[in-house]
């Protein structure tokens, strides 16, 4: 399951409920909005998405995970709209009887997201301005 | 033929706007990207950018059809 | 900080608050009773754990990630007693500003305690059997 | 010299005890595990345990001293 919501994320435990007790190792990654970026204070954060590619992309990383990694579980959200500092942008949480699997399941799912999810991320820091960030044009994406 | 053109983060703040119908006889998404410098002036090139053609991943060489939505992905930063 | 507990553990939300909001990533490992095991059904499984030298090497367990993985903050717990199926025998939750560096760390802790922490597991079948598990004398430790 | 000596899983299975006091004129751990062979039979060999000596594992070759708390520790199977 692939979520893409403007409301707070569900905890690891709510995005992928125990289904039974036949896996032994849960994994769950969770990115939090941090405080500060390259020295500058952030106050908030906004992701802007788009939402069809999104939803489609999520969707296909999860099904490849469970191709790749076997035998797993896996579910991930991602938040998107206006975030405060210390706010979940991102849950994955992958589950096998084997925490080998679990472990490479998530990390292969958080590393495909931060490669191929449609998100875009701007940054408004505690001087008042505000700045795209990662967007391959350095300065450039600057506004006030 | 008449595509819909949608732009996001920096390309849509070059662009003005979040999205546009764009007409001309562009028969790949590369000759689209080619016309849509003739009115705008974008901060990224195409190394830089990905294509999505109907909310799918597609190659610049993807051949169009008419009313495609086709938007050029900016470098991610989600996660 | 380190837990040994007989009563249920924390979720990794509550062994590791959220401090401040400079930590960009989190990564939880949980270890959950299996409800199977080489095709065996298992009704409870009991730990045997001792209890001073656990906590030392949990404790040590901790202190080696933070000096190995850098910066992060680490927590660990693990139950020992009797457990159901489904229930968490192990948590571990590693933070860092850098997702690498905390799934690193969770990675290394689990396997760390997995071969260091002194507690030995005994599986109780559906046939009414008992066995240790991993115990190096494979058929000696079975009993009724 | 006196000390301490507590099993766990199939050691304590096959010493019937937990815990024991052992008195002997064993210097080291490795001598003291000799010493217990005399009085049980052990499903596990040195090759198979690690030794702690009070709650710090520590070498077989450790010297021990009055008092010690020595735990013959099988494979674990926590996690």
């Amino acid at each position: 399951m692939f979520l893409l919501q403007t409301t707070p994320l569900p905890s690891p435990a709510e995005l992928l409920p125990a289904a039974d007790h036949a896996c032994g190792g849960i994994v769950a990654f969770e990115g939090r909005v941090r405080d500060h970026h390259q020295g500058r204070g952030v106050t908030a954060l906004h992701y802007e998405a788009y939402e069809a590619l999104a939803l489609g992309e999520g969707q296909r990383i999860l099904d490849e995970a469970r191709a790749r990694f076997v035998p797993v579980r896996v579910a991930a959200a991602h938040r998107h709209g206006t975030l405060a500092p210390g706010e979940a942008a991102v849950v994955v949480v992958a589950a096998s009887a084997h925490r080998q699997e679990a472990f490479a399941a998530c990390r292969w799912i958080i590393d495909e997201i931060k490669d191929r999810l449609p998100l875009w991320k701007r940054e408004h820091y505690d001087d008042g301005s505000c700045a795209w960030v990662g967007c391959g044009c350095q300065g450039r994406g600057e506004a006030p | 033929m008449k595509v819909t053109v949608r732009y996001f983060a920096t390309l849509r703040d070059a662009a003005g706007t979040a999205s546009e119908e764009v007409e001309g006889d562009f028969r790949t998404a590369a000759a689209l990207w080619s016309h849509l410098g003739e009115r705008h002036v974008f901060p990224l090139g195409p190394d830089d950018l990905r294509v999505s053609v109907n909310a799918s991943y597609a190659p610049f060489t993807t051949v169009l059809a008419e009313g495609d939505e086709i938007a050029f992905i900016p470098p991610v930063s989600g996660g």
